[in-house]
């Protein structure tokens, strides 16, 4: 097929969702089924386009293309709104739009008794259209654009159910911390548009490719690209929620669970990592930049997967693990390997959608979040605990499935290039292992535990789940099917463009690897389903260490902190300024002088014809002295 | 003699002579109609003038001058006269006691005002500006029950009194050291011979008591409290009438007599502008009642207008003539509102104008014109006024003055706005509605009507204002 | 009379035909109110449609000789600036007109002062000559003494609606009296003795004013129009008089009258005194920081709906500070758009504010919450708003900030950090604006509220947005024109290094 | 008018007149310094004695005194004037007034205001030291003598001045009318 | 020798005398009567003058001052029955409704 054609498919990928959101927006907001078809549809066409894309990029298709448009343009300045096809955003925009297919046909089931429906589904398609803006962007402007309104989508979807202080406060959370890292983000954005003409002068560009020709014939000095860099992934910080940025992504559970699974699992935070891997021959000639990723992916990675281990919501744990994972792809990132990374992205997107959607099946079923009150769930959701179960398999490393092999890819590279980091990895997928064997077999194993009444709106018994409808059981299966085949479908060869270091399949870190998960699924099995010791005792053991995760290491505290101490008291300080100094004292001081003058100024009217005959002679005297004698 | 010349004068003395014959002879019931009768005569007068318009001349051995600067100033006299006419109708229709009289005293001092507009002569100088003054003496005294109005007339008569011999000595300085009282051989002698200390000591004695009259600061003392006390047309006709003839006889003098002196008096009037203007501003702020508020707001006007002077340049001098025509318009609206209003509720306090705009919203939106026109808010004509005298004094140089004068723009809206406050912001007290009479109103609407007029189509008035004094520079 | 003359004339004329409407007539003086923006906001589309940009330069001129004597006419037209402030106000103005239906006393003396308003300003954006350009924009500002003093509310408890009035007109007057002496000083440097623009930029240009006088008339410029601009610190008229203002008062006052302050900034002053532009626009450029970031914090710092804005438009007008004073054709290009994007964003947040006021007579933001649920429709509407004004891509305000942080990168590199910055501050009281105004839990005495259900409600505030978000799409539609008008400019007064500066050391 | 012309004619012809008007520089210097200081003593007595008819009385002689210097200056007509004017017409109305109104003493007293009266005297010392010095400077070249004689400013008054005198009448008018108008007892209404 | 100077000096001396009673007296009646002072000063100087000139004018001038002094003191002594008869005073610093 010619470029064009492509490039038209790939345009029409992108822009279908968001037509999709203004039909809803303008005709369909009292039409449920419509807008949920509208939504569903757009998806799967865009979807199709992306299977098409990939079809023809491996059979030959001339890559890269780009196209762009001129968005703003005037002499002497342009902002292009422009797409680029390459193997890496065909790759995600498969992720993207093949995940996101699956949540939106699930969310049909999930969301059915909502009131919000069309309006949920209005913001999933313009969060997919933001999302695929993302992918596609040749250029820091588009990116930079579709970058805000995922974050935009991701506000208003967290906040779905608004009238819920604690979702309404998560969404401010998440599109607030956000905020701050694309100050950074566009800081950088700035810095690297000023340089990207090294004559300076009309021709600096916003263009991806044009800083890649720039950077890669040297002319930029190195610490420039290293405050560049390092401005630039201020912005992966926010959006892939790395320490320590990372406090909004746990408390955007509030949101539907589809809406975790699409934008807090599955894609929206993998953003970063996808820019990481996008402009990684910035970071690439930005060494600094680099182990800075790197060490910040490892450190979240580590402490995630600590913090996932104390939680007790099971929405949350997935979150931390979410959180985990993506320090993995940020470190190898890190480390130099942009295809690990997109590996590991790839199909961690499959496993933890899987997991997030099969969690959600559990909370439609039990309108419960906390595992403790669950158990046994394997018996009355079998496909759901099944898919669940293939899922968490794969997040923990099993060998085999998908997340082995990627999950090894990094350990290999962080073996081969950072021993450091090699054995932060390789605790952290033990600690994987022990987590999500904990909400496994708490959950779907053992006796139920709930007493709760049976919701008056909701069939089956009371505290007895059932299982879902197909609506939300057959993308289970889907996804689970993915988790197992995507170590197969050679995803590095695909990518074997990108630059940055490729270490093959290493025997010796897959030993390893698999002894740490196994470790921790034996631990994981003792005390949660032997239950050789209860959760009480474990906590006596480790009070300090289990009270510091339990409070989430004190980062949400130091914000609050942040929030109300010095932002606030910066605000009530310059409220007061104004409102004292600045109204009450300069702007009122001089009225009040003002209408003082004339106050003492009519006293001079003494009413006393005699004084005004004196003031007449003094006046007259005055006059005559300066004028005549002076 | 060359009689044409002061035709205006002359019929003015010749309606004074009327209405006293009239008020003699007519019977109490009669003497209703001398304001219409004034009123008439004062329009043919107008008439008259206008036939007057481009003619020129000097008669009665060089005392007097007919020429575009008298005749305009003339026509600012005549119509506030007329403006004063038709408060004054208002206001004698609740006081009891005599009226023919006070028809007699405005035509009377009107003459007097129209021959300062032409005196080219210091002795006729002195003579028309003692006409004038004793017949507002007598008018600021008129209501003899009321204790405000013998103490107005009281302050402004001593006080008159010592700016007339002030004048009276500056003249005899004057003379003593040119022999000369006319002004055209004052002038040429002037600019033959350096000026001696006492030339200077005259001319700034008659400075003192034309100042006086114009109520420029420390010669203002009595403004508010006459304008206070005096019958409130009274007070108009000093604002509009006395200050403009006051205006014309200085202009005259200085920059024709003491051209040659310039250097000495433009200085003194910058010092003495500034001033003027803040403490008239200054003072108005705390004032509570109407009519000492516009008292006090004419000395701030006096101000503006000295700026305009002190610049002695065409552009000043044609904006003080163009501001003296808006300053007629808009203070003569305002006025004509406060008889109206005070006729109706006996009050001249600003607080009682509350909620007027409900009881009244001819009279509350003619205020607010002529509130605004007065702060020099555009497209009103006291703004362009405003705008051409800063203007002059940019160009003179004289930056800090139209700093001072910009300034006072802003004090000055603030008091003014307190009045609308009242009107506009704060609630009636009453419902009662207060309805003006027909010829009332469109006298007021004919002010409006000039204060929008001239300020949005000011070329034709401000090519007449500079035709006027063109001759001098 | 052409098409710009027309566009002042027709709410001029409607003004004329409301002093003989009866006042009982209330239904015919909003007819004639609608009917005359009506029109202007047609014209204005024309304007935007017909203005040939290939051309640029003054277009539509009408030139009549006023007073020739001391060089002053009735002289009005568009260039691409004026075209954009043109729009902006016809938008601003019908929508006000419309928001005012919920005027419900003395409607005649209302719309009188409103029309008179609107006039005002329709002359500043059109005047070519200096004398009207004063004149329309005192006439803008006098009218919102009555408009704010009558119809207005209690700004808080410490400042009642008359304090607010009185010190927004003074504020304003003050303003306007330093700038028109900068401006007699130009006049009277000039030596042509003219106060025709188009004459006094083909002067200027050839013989420029000494640069020591230049230096010296600037700040009177400066200061006089930053006052409504708002520059920091001669700001603290503008939130008090917001909040008490009758909303289509506000919506004017802030979307439309402070952008008369910038627009003047540009128009004349830099224009006209290039040297002293040169001198005194970096200090400007750090006194704008102060605007964004203080101005933000204070606005967080607020409770009550209005000083929130109140505050925040004049955060924002520090970006268009900010954006002009980097004189070059990216940031100047940047802080118009801006003008125009925060105008009618601004506009939206004061008519939705007052939509919620009348019924519910509070502004707390305390005392609201929950709102959405009632009123979902403004609610929504709300959440655009707040999304445009945190510079949300998809609304104008993106596109200027970009412009703005892209021009005034290379020329004031921290001043353009602390104002990216401020993108986060505004982001942090817009967010909690909404939280607590409208989402959480609904509180029960807010059942009664009633939504905007009928088109007609429904008209400005959807108008308002579809605007932004056509702004914020489609940049190439505005821009261009704007760019004839700012690239024109600078290329007068020599400061069209196109992208100023070099590349970073 | 009549009247006048023959007074005049009489003192005119007088010896005393011709005397101290054409004898030498030191008698009228002697006349001058004479005349100067009844004048400006009585008019200090005039502003500063208690009773209103002694201020009355003294101002009389200050005006006399004013009208011999007048004739020192020969001005025959103003002299005459001065004492028919002031002695006979302005005076006597004061002490009508004074009499009518029947003021005693307390209500006559200087002002209580020491503050003013020290003020006051002090700017009167201030202006007549600003005064003196421009004064001082003011010595004329030696003129013909025209003698004010009733004929020369007849002449004058009905030829060049006519208008002025004229304009008097209606002052005179003014004057009257207002005098009635506010002196009147009754109100009638 | 006696020169205009010297009678220009006395004249001031009764101008200064004059001025100055207006300030310290408070009855009306003297007020009017410290005028009559200031009037006289005036004349003395133009009479001076006049004779040093040799022109009448200034001779004139006095005519009509002269003139107007008398009409002053009418019109003021009418206003001064008028203080009494309405405010029963005469002293000038106790009438001071109009202040301020």
């Amino acid at each position: 097929m010619v470029a064009g054609r492509l490039l038209t498919l790939a345009w029409v990928a992108w822009f279908a969702p968001l037509a999709a959101c203004l039909m809803i927006t303008l005709v369909g907001l009292q039409r449920r089924r419509r807008a949920a078809t509208l939504a569903v549809g757009s998806l799967l066409l865009s979807f199709l386009c992306a299977v098409t894309l990939w079809w023809h990029s491996l059979h030959g298709a001339a890559l890269p293309l780009q196209q762009a448009f001129s968005w703003i343009r005037f002499d002497g300045f342009e902002v292009p709104l422009g797409i680029l096809l390459d193997p890496l955003s065909i790759l995600m925009l498969l992720v993207v739009t093949g995940v996101g297919s699956a949540i939106f046909i699930y969310s049909t089931g999930y969301m059915h008794d909502d009131p919000g429906y069309p309006r949920y589904f209005a913001c999933l398609s313009l969060f997919a259209f933001a999302m695929l803006g993302i992918v596609l962007a040749d250029n820091w402007i588009t990116l930079f654009i579709s970058w805000e309104l995922v974050g935009l989508a991701s506000y208003l979807l967290i906040g779905f159910w608004y009238q819920r202080p604690a979702a309404a406060d998560a969404g401010k959370k998440a599109f607030m911390v956000n905020r701050v890292a694309d100050f950074g983000f566009l800081l950088g954005i700035l810095l690297l548009w000023s340089v990207s003409d090294p004559l300076g002068g009309a021709h600096r560009t916003f263009a991806l490719p044009a800083l890649k020709d720039v950077i890669e014939h040297g002319y930029l000095p190195q610490n420039l690209l290293n405050i560049g860099a390092l401005l630039i992934f201020c912005g992966v910080l926010g959006k892939s929620a790395q320490m320590p940025l990372h406090v909004w992504l746990p408390d955007a559970m509030e949101g539907p669970t589809p809406v975790s699974a699409l934008i807090h699992a599955a894609t929206m935070v993998a953003a970063g990592v996808y820019l990481l891997c996008r402009v990684f021959f910035l970071f690439d000639a930005a060494p600094i930049a680099l182990s800075v990723v790197a060490w910040v992916g490892g450190i979240t990675a580590f402490l995630a997967g600590c913090m996932a281990f104390v939680q007790n919501d099971l929405k949350r744990i997935l979150a931390y693990s979410t959180l985990s994972q993506l320090g993995y792809m940020v470190m190898a990132a890190g480390l130099g390997g942009p295809v690990a990374a997109m590996y590991h992205l790839t199909t961690h997107a499959c496993f933890k959608a899987l997991l997030f959607l099969g969690a959600g099946s559990v909370i439609h079923a039990l309108h419960e979040q906390e595992i403790w009150k669950m158990g046994g769930l394997l018996k009355t959701m079998p496909v759901t605990g099944g898919t669940f179960l293939i899922g968490a398999a794969a997040l923990a490393g099993f060998p085999g499935l998908s997340g082995f092999w990627s999950k090894d890819e990094i350990l290999a590279l962080a073996w081969h290039q950072n021993w450091l980091l090699c054995i932060v990895a390789i605790v952290t997928a033990g600690l994987t292992a022990l987590y999500m064997g904990r909400a496994c077999f708490v959950v779907f194993f053992g006796q139920p535990r709930s007493h709760l009444p049976r919701p008056a709106n909701h069939a089956g018994r009371g505290g007895h789940a059932h299982e879902s409808p197909p609506v939300m059981t057959v993308p289970l299966v889907v996804l689970a099917v993915f988790t197992i085949i995507a170590g197969y479908l050679g995803i590095p060869e695909y990518l074997h463009q990108l630059h940055g270091v490729q270490v093959g399949f290493n025997e010796i870190v897959a030993v390893i690897s698999v002894l740490a998960m196994s470790t921790g699924l034996w631990l994981a099995y003792q005390i949660y389903y032997r239950q050789v010791m209860t959760e009480q005792q474990l906590i006596q053991r480790g009070m300090a260490v289990y009270q510091a995760l339990v409070d989430k290491l004190g980062f949400d505290t130091f914000y609050d902190w942040l929030v109300l101490r010095v932002q606030q008291t910066a605000a009530k300080l310059c409220s007061l300024f104004e409102r004292f100094i600045l109204i009450g004292t300069l702007v009122n001081g001089t009225g009040w002088v003002t209408r003082t003058a004339g106050g003492l100024l009519r006293l001079c009217q003494t009413g006393r014809v005699q004084f005004y005959v004196l003031v007449f002679l003094f006046g007259m005297t005055a006059l005559i002295y300066v004028n005549v004698l002076r | 003699m060359n009689w044409p010349i002061l035709a205006v004068e002359l019929a003015l003395a010749a309606l004074a002579l009327i209405v006293l014959a009239l008020d003699l002879v007519w019977s109490r019931e009669q003497q209703e109609r001398l304001g219409a009768v004034t009123t008439v005569g004062l329009l043919l007068i107008l008439a008259l003038w206008w036939h007057q318009r481009g003619a020129s001349g000097t008669g009665f051995y060089g005392l007097a001058v007919l020429d575009r600067f008298a005749w305009y100033m003339k026509g600012l006299i005549l119509g506030a006269s007329l403006l004063v006419v038709t408060m004054t109708r208002e206001f004698l229709r609740r006081l009891p006691g005599p009226r023919g009289e006070l028809y007699l005293l405005l035509v009377l001092a009107a003459t007097g005002m129209s021959l300062l507009t032409a005196t080219a002569d210091l002795t006729l100088l002195f003579v028309s500006l003692e006409l004038l003054t004793f017949s507002l003496y007598v008018m600021t005294a008129y209501v003899r029950t009321d204790a405000r109005s013998i103490e107005a007339g009281l302050k402004y008569l001593i006080l008159g009194a010592v700016a007339s011999a002030s004048v009276l000595y500056g003249i005899a300085m004057l003379y003593s050291q040119t022999g000369h009282t006319r002004y055209d051989e004052l002038t040429l002698h002037l600019m033959t011979h350096p000026p001696t200390p006492a030339v200077l000591l005259g001319m700034l004695l008659i400075l003192s008591g034309l100042g006086f009259k114009i109520a420029m600061v420390p010669f203002h003392l009595w403004v508010p409290d006459v304008y206070e006390g005096a019958p409130t047309p009274v007070a108009a006709f000093l604002a509009v009438g006395s200050k403009t003839a006051g205006f014309a006889a200085l202009l005259r003098l200085l920059l024709t007599t003491l051209q040659p002196l310039h250097a000495q008096w433009t200085w003194v009037l910058a010092a003495l502008s500034g001033a003027t203007m803040l403490y008239g501003n200054l003072a108005a702020l705390p004032q509570k009642n109407i009519k000492r508020l516009l008292g006090y707001s004419s000395i701030g006007h006096v101000g503006y207008l000295l700026m305009g002077l002190s610049s002695a340049s065409v552009l000043g001098t044609a904006g003080v003539l163009f501001y003296l025509l808006a300053y007629l318009l808009m203070t003569g609206a305002a006025f004509l509102v406060v008889v109206a209003v005070s006729q109706r509720i006996g009050s001249d306090r600003i607080e009682d104008y509350a909620g007027l705009s409900q009881r009244s919203p001819f009279l509350a939106a003619a205020m607010f014109v002529a509130l605004m026109s007065l702060a020099g808010v555009p497209p009103l004509a006291g703004f362009f006024g405003k705008f051409l005298l800063i203007l002059s004094a940019v160009q003179g140089q004289l930056f800090w003055l139209a700093a001072i004068g910009a300034v006072n723009v802003v004090i000055s809206l603030y008091y003014y706005l307190l009045v609308i406050k009242q009107i506009y912001l704060r609630p009636a007290r009453e419902d009662t509605e207060l309805t003006v009479g027909l010829p009332y109103r469109f006298v007021l609407y004919a002010c409006l009507a000039g204060i929008l007029g001239v300020g949005i189509f000011q070329r034709p008035f401000l090519a007449l204002a500079t035709t006027a004094i063109q001759s001098w520079f | 009379m052409n098409l710009v003359s027309w566009i002042l004339g027709a709410p001029a004329l409607g003004m004329t035909l409301l002093l003989f409407v009866p006042r009982t007539q209330e239904a015919w003086v909003r007819r004639i109110a609608v009917a005359a923006t009506t029109v202007s906001l047609a014209l204005a589309l024309i304007l935007v449609g017909s203005y040939d940009r290939a051309a640029g330069g003054y277009q539509f001129v009408t030139e009549i000789p006023w007073v020739p004597q001391v060089g002053i006419a009735f002289h009005v037209g568009a260039d691409g600036i004026s075209v954009a402030m043109l729009l902006l106000h016809a938008l601003c103005a019908w929508t006000g007109v419309l928001i005012s239906y919920s005027i419900k006393e003395r409607v005649k003396e209302y719309y009188l002062f409103y029309l008179t308003l609107i006039t005002g300003v329709f002359g500043v954006f059109a005047s070519l000559d200096l004398f009207f350009f004063y004149l329309f924009y005192e006439m803008a500002v006098i009218p919102m003494y009555p408009l704010i003093g009558i119809w207005g509310s209690d700004a808080s408890n410490a400042y009642s609606k008359e304090y607010a009035t009185m010190k927004l007109t003074l504020y304003l007057t003050s303003g306007a009296v330093l700038a028109l002496l900068g401006l007699l000083v130009l006049y009277g440097g000039s030596g042509i003795s003219t106060f025709s623009l188009p004459a006094l930029e083909h002067h200027l240009a050839l013989h420029p004013l000494p640069p020591e006088l230049q230096r010296w008339i600037f700040p009177f410029l400066l200061i006089g129009f930053g006052v409504i601009a708002p520059l920091w610190p001669f700001h603290s008229w503008s939130p008090i008089g917001h909040a008490a203002a009758p909303s289509a008062v506000s919506m004017l006052h802030a979307g439309v009258l402070m952008k008369l302050g910038s627009y003047a900034i540009i128009r004349i002053a830099i224009s006209l005194l290039p040297e002293g532009a040169a001198a005194w626009l970096p200090l400007v450029a750090t006194v704008c920081i102060m605007n964004i970031i203080y101005g933000g914090l204070v606005a967080m710092a607020q409770q009550d709906a209005k000083f929130i804005i109140g505050y925040s438009s004049s955060s924002h007008m520090g970006y268009v500070l900010l954006g002009l004073s980097t004189l070059n054709i990216i940031g100047l290009n940047g802080a118009v758009y801006l003008m125009v994007a925060h105008g009618w964003m601004t506009a939206l947040a004061f008519a939705l504010i007052g939509f919620i006021y009348d019924q519910a007579h509070t502004r707390m933001l305390p005392d609201w919450g929950g709102l959405a649920k009632q009123l979902p429709f403004i609610a929504t509407a709300v959440s655009f708003m707040a999304m445009a004004s945190a510079g949300v891509p998809g609304f104008g305000n993106f596109v200027a900030e970009l412009l703005i942080f892209v021009g005034a990168w290379e020329k004031y590199r921290w001043q353009t950090v602390a104002a990216v910055f401020g993108v986060v501050i505004t982001a942090t009281y817009l967010l909690r604006f909404v939280r607590s105004g409208f989402f959480g839990e609904t509180l029960s005495r807010w059942d009664e509220l009633r939504d905007a259900t009928t088109p007609f409600q429904r008209l400005p505030f959807v108008a308002l947005i579809v605007a932004l978000l056509i702004l914020g799409c489609w940049p190439n539609g505005l821009l261009p024109i704007i760019d004839t008008g700012s690239r024109a400019l600078l290329q007068r007064i020599g400061a069209s290094t196109m992208l100023a500066g070099g590349v970073l050391p | 008018m009549w009247t006048i012309n023959k007074m005049f004619s009489i003192i005119g012809s007088h010896n005393f007149v011709i005397f101290f008007t054409t004898s030498g520089p030191h008698v009228e210097a002697c006349f001058f310094y004479l005349f100067t200081t009844v004048m400006l003593v009585a008019a200090i007595g005039a502003v500063a004695l208690r009773s209103p008819i002694y201020s009355l009385l003294s101002l009389l002689v200050s005006m006399f005194a004013v009208a011999a210097l007048f004739v020192l200056l020969h001005a025959f007509f103003v002299a005459a004037l001065q004492v028919l004017l002031y002695a006979g017409a302005i005076l006597v109305l004061f002490l009508f007034v004074i009499m009518l109104l029947n003021l005693n003493q307390q209500e006559l007293s200087r002002t209580r205001q020491h503050t003013l009266l020290v003020l006051g005297v002090g700017a009167g010392l201030v202006l007549l030291s600003v005064l003196v010095p421009i004064l001082r400077l003011t010595a004329a070249a030696p003129a013909p003598d025209t003698p004010g004689t009733i004929t020369a400013i007849g002449r004058l008054l009905f030829t060049q001045y006519l208008l002025p005198f004229e304009v008097t009448s209606l002052l005179l008018l003014a004057a009257i009318v207002g005098a009635v108008v506010l002196a009147k007892r009754r109100i009638d209404t | 020798m006696i020169n205009l100077h010297h009678y220009l000096v006395a004249s001031a001396a009764l101008f200064v005398i004059g001025f100055v009673g207006m300030v310290t007296r408070r009855n009306a009646i003297l007020l009017l009567l410290s005028i009559e002072i200031l009037f006289n000063a005036a004349n003395l100087a133009l009479v001076a003058a006049s004779r040093y000139l040799g022109n009448l004018n200034g001779q004139i001038l006095v005519f009509f001052s002269m003139t107007v002094a008398a009409a002053e003191v009418s019109v003021g002594l009418a206003i001064a029955i008028l203080l009494v008869r309405h405010l029963k005073t005469l002293n000038a610093d106790e009438v001071r409704l109009l202040k301020w």
